[in-house]
């Protein structure tokens, strides 16, 4: 007993939280997508501060100009300072990307479970809402949207937060149908019987039981959601849904080099962009598999 | 005298957690032979599964890992085999019954699929030949309408006849081995009666050595040839079964066998053995059934007791016995020695 | 033939003689009586100059020639045809009776003479001796069977045939008559038509219709009912120098020349016209897969298409220009001098530069400076002048406020702007636009939007400003300026002007309407109902070893294909 | 339809105390499908028209053959399947027809031990957490106290506290069977099933657990459904027993009539069948013949009359009738 | 289950009349019409109205659905502004261009995807493991047309292996085997990045699937049946770890049919895709309308096949 009693002491048990957080700091790579991640951000939100030029500032004399002392990135054809710009982009980048998946993330999680765990009406319903969604054409929507918020006369910078809310809205029917088909064979495992007879409410069994099930396949999702929206991002900004020009973002920077030839001559319009979405992606994605090992019970100590 | 199938020799068997290691077997030794009927006994959570499991080499890596000893099967190291060697053993001389009969069958795939995979397989039969043959066996092992069974799927069996299922799976290749981690505790006693008779028949014709893992002693009275105790991952007794319900040396065994109820000799209460199970994680250096020994002595505080042999290969890990164990040792000579 | 300076050297009777349009670029540079502002050779033709470059797979096509082409959309009917890309093929199969010269007026074509009466209503058309491919003679009576097709209320292609006036069509259009009274076929080579009210278009409009083959097209064709017509859009029949072999929709458009055409035969036996796409037609040219293309003219394309040695890279003037609208009925741009100042406090010069380089000009009427209406006399430039603009705001009363924003009777001059994003010159207009702007102390809120979003707010109004581009016609008759004009986007009005348009389209006489239309531009110029931004360029990049172009901005290549040799 | 036995007239009542549980003339069929679209071909009978009362603070034992039905009596019972046919009473009210929120709130009740211990865990969720989980779902307590009492429950159930943190899979199968069962019991319920609770218990820690449950019996007035196939652990435990053989109860009787006096053919093998600890004795068995017939399909008249050592051709044609034999002692065998 | 899949048939026809009314209406919310979209700088006022009236657009809404709907259910899309001719025979044209591309990538990516996804989550965080994620992540980090253009530079102008675009060689009159192994040359870099862009995700899903199942019991049973490595893999693992990739293939459907508007365009392939793209610009409503009800339905058919093989799949659920 007086053993007992000193293990008690020793063994004392620790919230799952700080279970996760330790595991997840334990992870190496984990860690290291953290720490770009932060990075990406911190270089995003605070090194314009430190830019000698200026979002608006054209000089069309110094356009195309490679990689240089003054201009380390080199200029694009308005001779604007494109690490400035790259900075700023990541701005706009880094929050659609992140809020967009997010949404569709929730919304599709959220949906996809309630689907598959109630089945009958709600299955019905939700599934053929996301048979709407899958055969709507998106385009046409997305130029009435447009146009809508143009004449709504939604200030341009604020047009930012529709985008996140539309790019997540169309996000979430894949997630969602993966989330069901998922849950569908998950609630008909004993473990879901044994939550039915401890009489647990329906919200419990849904986002403790059964959610936790498809995270691995929810963060598959996320991170390829996030290089998605960031791109299509520029696509919509087409439309009047994204970010208007002067302002830049990943996407956009990068289809400004949309032939051969820019690619070839002036890689350093289109290179860093690039790297920047990449290195993003590969941040989430190491996250997001820290993430899982931490709550995978059974990978451990990795 | 028949000869040694397979031989653990100071097997440990580890498991990394996040709490510490888990040392699940520790320096464990004993050895079967063929045709043999070895039943291991012992406490929930003492490491029987991680034993077998260790011989079938499906430890699942990580957490867990063979750190040391070894496992001879006909004289070759199990431990020594490439994967392709060791799979070739696998299903084959060596079959084993899982303890978890709900997850161990997959969930997409028939009855009749799983059975005959091992049939296809190793005895390379057609699939025609495959299909009777795995309908004998699921009539075999007693289940009702074989056909239909053949066809369907996991989940739409009772968890008694998945048990049987994958006892059917075991014996499908005739193994010179068959391990058998709690077989029959989902079954009936009908049925566990025929399924000890038809394991007892394997034995008999082909003089397959079975390994048997079972918390039922009535069981164990009447399948074991031979028996091995285990408490906290080590193996704390070892005797024929006779010797041992005749005369349980080590306490835990006598707790145990006062533990079990007997029919038409109803108790008000039954015996169970007071405290509880040592934290697995660092083990110190004593008798890991100290604190609930009723006979616990200074000297098992601090160290922990050798395996020592008695009379009749009967073997004990306590220092109640140690005398009698050193004398006995030097007289036979070798430790290996048992009737 | 005036005005156009480059094309001028390049008569259409030359053109046989298969004069190397080398000569031609040559004489642009000295000839050239209008030197486009600074008079760069960036425009113009350069040719090649190293064919040995020339790659394996052009060489190797000695009997054709390909031709790269956006998509055409198959619809190979001039009834009906409506992208420039379908229009390019119609016009190698059918002839019509008028064609247009390399200065944008025209000459005669099947018609080997058109008598007007004295009235200007009456156009009587002396067809040639022509046939169609199939052999069969082009007769007068095709040409009325045209017109009514034309002239047919199921016809829904791009012209506006009502609008000609023809006496007895919006009967005929009604179903209330069989015939076109104002349509008489006098006999089998001759035919005149009657209109109720003519204008300087009325000769072009008639002479423009190419004469199908009743025989063919007529076989299904009921009145009110043109979908037997329609069904052989892609199977079709004409009297142009080639005919179609094979056309395989999205992918490429296999011409014959047509051995029963009357003029000069064509000289390459084949012509293929291939699907390409901006992204790689560079690289098929390249790589000798095709031997013309349209390509965008940008720095960079110029230059990595003159750097392949053996192609002839034409630099063209485009027909049309890019404007920014305002919206004249809204109070902040009914001042003029509001309108004035924003023109001057707009960078143009820059933008052009950024966006096209040399390859564009700043223009300040809305006319092409290749045409024969084109006036530089008495036309403000509106050169950047930050610091007039400045003073010309304060003077019409916008102060600038206390956060830099000038502010008249409380409210502050913030504009807001859409564009489409798809034209380089967006990319470069919006942010010189709101810099140049932000340092005049006007908030310029941009967006982004779909062409039809931007069009369907200047239908309701809504709008302040946007960037937009008309295309011009060879005829500087227009509706963009005049009151109310089914083109007038900015809301435009001024009675001169009106009066100007009004009297330009009824003068016959070219001299007399170059007066009239000077004096229209400068009123508009004055005007500033729009910042005119700049007339950019186009590129036919075509291999050196086909010869004998005659290419203007009014003469697209496919008007001299007949005359192109592949050289030896 | 037909072949439903006459037994569910007869509402045995017996014992003492009142009545917490009764089943009448349950029936659950599981549809069998075939064919490329999938259409239903039948019915497996898992329970066919099984009626019994359980009395409050008793425990009643059930065993059977393998597939005749226990657990999906248990499930059924407690609403954790649709029924096909009957009903179940709980304290008096139909459990198929309460609402949903009514059902929640009767779960509090009534608990299950499942007879799978790892399928019926779920693999990401930790034991501590699944233990105390209900608790927090019902609002039965606070944060801080549900995690002093899962330790307790723990302890009691023979797990320690370093444990709570644990995931099922690091458990071995006898611990993973004391987290459902300590699952079951801190929720404090009147009315539990145990589904085979103690089968993969080696004998210390099911003695343990015996002991535990007769304990809570005695003071807390608890009751049990408790499927077994150990008849020696049901004799131990139970008052009464009911042994079922393919969807149907075949004989019911208090414990000790029922060890001392088994009626049925079939009692009588199971008896016969228990192993028992000792080496040195060789019983005679009762070993049945034949095969075990298909639940989808089961034999006319007497179910068991395939296998039975003394069927006649009555047997064949007539379903024995349910009947008392006085002592509460119930059976359906027309030898009987 | 064929009650199962009746049901979900007659469900269809509410959520396609649904479809049809929400994608009508926004076709009339849409900015501008085919008229003004068009852009004839020559077009008056007149012509117009005359041309709004030749092809119903003045009539009312509601009644404009009506007629639509109507011809719709005889089979009548009606005709393509653009194209002059029947909206069918326009689709007709066009998709089975991109179905062939299409589906000669849907078999490549899943088959390379399920293989590559094996092995990374076999050898989970390897050396191979590594390299195949990051490629991935490199490929969605750059818009689709980017790899389009970069693939043609390489291997059609550099190394000129293959042509540059098109679906045939221009002015070949080939027919026969001559004609498919032109097509088939013309289709390697098309259907090249098609696959490589869409191995990227599903890669993923099959790792994240495998890594899932490996660790489960059944997979310890075949192991114990002494099964080949592969077998225990590609066979007890594979199949369950599809399972949740099943619901994906759904979506491919309408992907066969649907066309790629971007790459198309940069292999100037003649696929529906961009013909798509501009029946919207030109708010060819005939053609646009008409494509968007035919994708409704493969998408609908799409995720019925998709719920069906789900079922199939995976015995425990039941459809119902
Ligand atoms: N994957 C694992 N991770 C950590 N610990 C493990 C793992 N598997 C087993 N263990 C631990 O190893 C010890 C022995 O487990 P084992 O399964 O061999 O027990 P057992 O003797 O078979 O018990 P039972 O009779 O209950 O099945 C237990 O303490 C268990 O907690
Ligand atoms: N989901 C299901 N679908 C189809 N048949 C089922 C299903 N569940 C159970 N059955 C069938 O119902 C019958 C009774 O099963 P049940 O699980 O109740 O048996 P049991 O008495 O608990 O057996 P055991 O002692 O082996 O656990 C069996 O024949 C089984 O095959
Ligand atoms: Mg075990
Ligand atoms: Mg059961």
């Amino acid at each position: 007993m007086e053993q007992l009693q000193e293990q008690l002491k020793i063994v004392k048990p620790e919230s799952p939280w700080k279970i996760a957080i330790r595991r997840f700091s334990k992870n190496k790579l984990a860690l290291i997508g953290l720490f770009i991640l932060v990075l990406m951000f911190l270089l995003c939100f605070v090194g314009p501060l430190f830019s000698p030029y200026e979002l608006n500032q054209t000089n069309v004399r110094n356009k195309n100009q490679a990689p240089n002392a003054s201009y380390w990135l080199g200029t694009d054809k308005l001779g604007r300072d494109i690490l400035l710009r790259v900075m700023l982009a990541g701005r706009i980048s880094l929050t659609v990307g992140l809020v967009a998946t997010a949404i569709s993330v929730a919304i599709g999680a959220t949906l996809g479970a309630v689907a598959g765990f109630y089945r009958k009406y709600a299955d019905t319903i939700i599934m053929r809402i996301a048979d709407i969604f899958l055969a709507l054409p998106t385009l046409p929507i997305l130029i009435t949207l447009g146009a809508i918020l143009s004449d709504l006369k939604v200030d341009p910078g604020q047009r930012i937060y529709f985008l996140m809310l539309i790019i997540g809205l169309l996000g979430w029917v894949g997630l969602a149908r993966l989330v069901r088909s998922q849950i569908l064979t998950l609630r008909e495992q004993e473990f879901m019987q044994a939550t039915e007879a401890l009489g647990l409410r329906d919200n419990r069994k849904i986002f403790r039981h059964l959610l936790p099930n498809t995270v691995p396949i929810i963060i598959v999702s996320a991170t390829l959601g996030v290089a998605g929206a960031i791109l299509t991002e520029s696509a919509l900004s087409f439309l009047g849904l994204g970010v208007v020009p002067p302002t830049p973002s990943w996407g956009n920077m990068i289809t400004a080099a949309n032939s051969l030839i820019e690619f070839r001559k002036r890689p350093w319009t289109w290179i860093p962009p690039g790297i920047c979405i990449l290195v993003t992606v590969t941040a989430i994605n190491l996250i997001g598999d820290g993430l899982r090992d931490a709550l995978d019970p059974k990978m451990k100590n990795r | 005298m028949a000869k040694e199938l397979v031989a653990f020799r100071n097997l440990e068997t580890h498991f990394k957690t996040s709490a510490g290691t888990v040392k699940a077997v520790n320096d464990v030794s004993f050895s079967i032979r063929e045709g043999e009927t070895l039943c291991v006994v012992g406490e929930s959570g003492c490491g029987k599964s991680v034993t077998a499991m260790s011989l079938m080499q499906l430890i699942e890596s990580p957490p867990g890992k063979i750190v040391g000893g070894e496992i001879l099967f006909e004289g070759k190291d199990l431990l020594k085999l490439s994967k392709k060697e060791m799979s070739r053993l696998r299903g084959n001389d060596i079959a084993m019954i899982f303890q978890e009969p709900m997850s161990s069958l997959n969930p997409v795939f028939t009855i009749g699929k799983q059975i005959s995979e091992p049939l296809l397989h190793h005895l390379t039969m057609s699939h025609k030949e495959a299909k009777a043959r795995a309908i004998e066996l699921i009539t075999m092992v007693g289940i009702p309408r074989p056909e239909k069974i053949y066809d369907s799927y996991p989940h739409e069996l009772s968890g008694g006849m998945r048990q049987r299922i994958m006892i059917a799976i075991a014996l499908s290749c005739n193994p010179k081995l068959l391990i058998a981690d709690e077989p029959t505790t989902a079954l009936d006693v009908t049925i566990q009666a025929q399924i000890l008779d038809l394991m007892r028949d394997i034995k008999g014709k082909m003089n397959t050595a079975i390994m048997m893992i079972t918390h039922d002693l009535g069981v164990v009275a009447e399948m074991a040839d031979f028996v091995v105790v285990m408490y906290a991952g080590k193996v704390i007794e070892e005797a024929s079964v006779l010797e041992l319900f005749r005369e349980p040396k080590h306490p835990y065994t006598q707790g145990l066998l006062k533990a079990k109820p007997i029919i038409n000799q109803r108790q008000e209460r039954l015996y169970s053995i007071p405290g509880q199970v040592p934290n697995p994680v660092d083990l110190g250096d004593n008798c890991h059934f100290h604190d609930r020994c009723e006979f616990c002595m200074e000297i098992c505080k601090v160290k922990t007791p050798p395996l020592r042999a008695h009379a009749d290969g009967h073997k004990t890990a306590c220092w109640l016995y140690e005398e009698e164990g050193q004398r006995n040792e030097r007289n036979a000579g070798s430790v290996e020695a048992r009737a | 033939a005036c005005g156009g300076g480059e094309e001028a050297a390049a008569p259409a009777d030359n053109g046989t003689e298969a004069t190397a349009p080398a000569d031609n670029a040559g004489e642009t540079g000295e000839t050239g009586t209008e030197p486009a502002e600074g008079g760069e050779s960036a425009i113009g033709l350069t040719e090649a100059e190293d064919m040995s470059m020339n790659p394996a797979p052009a060489l190797a096509r000695t009997d054709s020639a390909i031709l790269g082409t956006v998509a055409p959309q198959g619809v190979f009917n001039p009834l009906f045809q409506q992208t420039a890309y379908d229009v390019a093929i119609d016009d190698t199969i059918f002839s019509s009776m008028i064609k247009i010269k390399a200065d944008g007026t025209y000459e005669n074509d099947l018609a080997e003479e058109i008598e007007i009466s004295e009235d200007n209503k009456t156009y009587t058309f002396h067809l040639r001796d022509a046939k169609y491919s199939d052999g069969t003679p082009v007769t007068a009576n095709d040409y009325l069977f045209t017109m009514k097709m034309y002239m047919d209320s199921s016809y829904d292609g791009q012209s506006d045939p009502l609008s000609w006036n023809v006496v007895g069509a919006k009967e005929y259009n009604a179903g209330t008559a069989k015939e076109i009274s104002g349509i008489k076929v006098i006999d089998d080579k001759t035919v005149s038509v009657t209109v109720s009210d003519y204008d300087a278009m009325t000769q072009i409009n008639l002479g423009a219709v190419a004469p199908m083959s009743e025989a063919y097209y007529g076989a299904g064709y009921k009145q009110g009912d043109l979908s037997s017509v329609k069904q052989l859009n892609n199977k079709p029949m004409g009297s142009g120098p080639y005919k179609l072999t094979k056309y395989t929709a999205g992918q490429e458009v296999d011409l014959q020349a047509n051995e029963n055409y009357y003029g000069d035969k064509a000289k390459i036996p084949n012509l293929i016209y291939k699907v390409t796409t901006d992204t790689t037609n560079m690289a098929m040219l390249q790589s000798g897969e095709t031997d013309l293309d349209n390509v965008t003219v940008n720095e960079d394309n110029v230059e990595e298409l003159k750097s392949m040695g053996f192609l002839d890279v034409n630099v063209l003037k485009n027909n049309g220009y890019g404007y920014v609208a305002m919206n004249n009925k809204n109070p902040l741009f009914s001042d003029k001098a509001v309108r004035q100042a924003l023109t001057f406090g707009l960078n143009r010069a820059e933008v052009v530069e950024a966006a096209y380089g040399p390859y564009a000009e700043v223009i300040n009427i809305p006319q092409s400076d290749v045409s024969w209406a084109y006036t530089a006399d008495g036309i403000e430039a509106y050169d950047y002048d930050p610091e007039k603009a400045k003073s010309m705001l304060d003077e019409a009363g916008w102060t600038v406020g206390a956060d830099g924003i000038r502010e008249k009777d409380g409210k502050k001059f913030e504009i807001n702007f859409s564009a489409t994003a798809d034209n380089p010159v967006v990319d470069a207009l919006i942010p010189i636009m709101t810099e140049n702007y932000e340092a005049l102390g006007i908030k310029l809120v941009t967006e982004t939007l779909d062409f039809n979003a931007i069009m369907e707010k200047k239908d309701k109004g809504d709008y302040d400003m946007f960037f937009a581009a008309w295309g011009l016609t060879p005829d500087p008759d227009t509706t963009v300026y005049i009151t109310d004009g089914a083109q007038n986007n900015s809301g435009y009005s001024n009675p001169a002007v009106d009066e100007l348009y009004a009297k330009g389209k009824k003068e016959l006489d070219l001299e007399k309407r170059k007066a009239i239309y000077a004096e229209a531009y400068q009123t508009i110029n004055e005007d500033a109902p729009e910042i005119l931004m700049y007339q950019r360029t186009n590129m036919l990049a075509i291999n050196g070893r086909l010869d004998g172009w005659d290419v203007t901005p009014y003469k697209e290549y496919q008007h001299s294909l007949n005359q192109v040799e592949i050289a030896q | 339809m037909s072949e439903t036995p006459v037994q569910s007239k007869q509402e045995p009542n017996s014992g003492h105390g009142q009545p917490l549980v009764q089943v009448e003339n349950l029936k659950k069929y599981f549809p069998i499908t075939g064919g490329v679209f999938q259409r239903r071909v039948g019915d497996v009978k898992a329970v066919d028209g099984v009626s019994f009362t359980i009395n409050k603070g008793e425990s009643f034992g059930l065993v059977g053959e393998s597939g005749c039905g226990k657990s999906t009596i248990g499930r059924t019972l407690l609403r954790l399947n649709d029924k096909t046919d009957g009903s179940v009473h709980f304290e008096g009210r139909d459990l198929h027809k309460l609402s949903k929120s009514e059902l929640r709130h009767m779960r509090t009740k009534m608990q299950i031990v499942f007879q799978d211990p790892f399928s019926s865990l779920n693999p990401r969720i930790k034991v501590g957490d699944a233990i105390g989980e209900a608790l927090l779902d019902h609002g039965l307590a606070s944060r801080q106290d549900i995690k002093e009492r899962v330790i307790e429950t723990m302890k009691i159930c023979g797990l320690a506290d370093y444990h709570y943190d644990r995931f099922p899979h690091e458990f071995s199968g006898g611990q993973r069977q004391r987290i459902g069962i300590a699952r079951a019991l801190i929720m404090d319920p009147e009315f539990i099933v145990a589904d085979e609770p103690v089968s993969a218990l080696d004998v210390s820690i099911q003695a343990q657990i015996i002991n535990l449950m007769s304990d809570l019996q005695r003071e807390k007035q608890l009751t049990y459904l408790f499927i077994s196939h150990d008849l020696s652990v049901v004799e131990h435990l139970c008052n009464r027993v009911g042994v079922m053989y393919l969807g149907t109860m075949m004989e019911m009787a208090p414990t000790d009539e029922l060890f001392s006096n088994p009626l049925h053919p079939y009692t009588k093998a199971l008896m016969s069948a228990i192993p028992v600890p000792d080496p040195t004795l060789k019983r005679e068995r009762i070993v049945l013949q034949g095969d075990i017939p298909s639940p989808a399909n089961p034999p006319s008249g007497c179910k068991f009359h395939t296998r039975c050592p003394i069927a006649s051709d009555i047997c064949k044609e007539q379903v024995p009738e349910y009947r008392n034999m006085g002592n509460e002692h119930f059976v359906a065998c027309h030898f009987a | 289950m064929s009650q199962y899949i009746i049901r979900r048939l007659l469900q269809m026809i509410p959520t396609l009349i649904g479809i049809s009314i929400i994608v009508f209406a926004i076709s009339q919310m849409v900015p501008g019409d085919y008229i003004t979209a068009s852009q004839n700088p020559n077009m008056s006022a007149e012509r117009a109205e005359q041309l709004r009236a030749i092809y119903g657009l003045d009539k009312p809404a509601v009644q404009q659905y009506f007629i639509w709907a109507k011809n719709m259910l005889t089979g009548n899309l009606g005709d393509s502004f653009q194209h002059k001719m029947p909206v069918t025979e326009v689709i007709n044209t066009y998709v089975w261009n991109s179905f062939i591309i299409a589906f000669v990538t849907l078999i490549l990516s899943w088959v390379i995807a399920a293989f590559v996804g094996v092995f990374s989550a076999q050898f989970q965080y390897s050396f191979f493991d590594k390299v195949v994620t990051l490629l991935v992540f490199l490929l969605m980090s750059l818009p689709s047309f980017f790899i389009g253009l970069l693939a043609i530079k390489y291997f059609a102008l550099d190394l000129k292996l293959f042509p540059t675009g098109g679906m045939t060689t221009a002015g070949l009159n080939a027919s026969g085997w001559a004609y498919i192994k032109d097509v088939a040359g013309h289709m390697v870099l098309p259907v090249a990045v098609m696959t490589t862009l869409s191995i990227g995700g599903l890669t993923r899903y099959f790792r994240t699937g495998m890594l899932e199942v490996v660790r489960q019991d059944y997979i310890r049973t075949a192991r114990a049946k002494g099964l080949k490595e592969r077998t225990v893999i590609f066979k007890h693992a594979f199949r369950n770890a599809l399972l949740p990739a099943i619901t994906l293939l759904g979506f491919e459907l309408p992907a066969l049919f649907g066309g790629a508007m971007i790459l198309e365009r940069v292999f100037t392939w003649p696929g529906i895709g961009q013909i798509y793209l501009a029946s919207i610009n030109l708010r060819d409503y005939p053609l646009m309308l008409g494509f968007t009800m035919f994708l409704a339905v493969l998408t609908l058919l799409g995720n019925l096949i998709s719920d069906i093989l789900y079922g199939v799949a995976d015995p425990r659920i039941r459809l119902k």
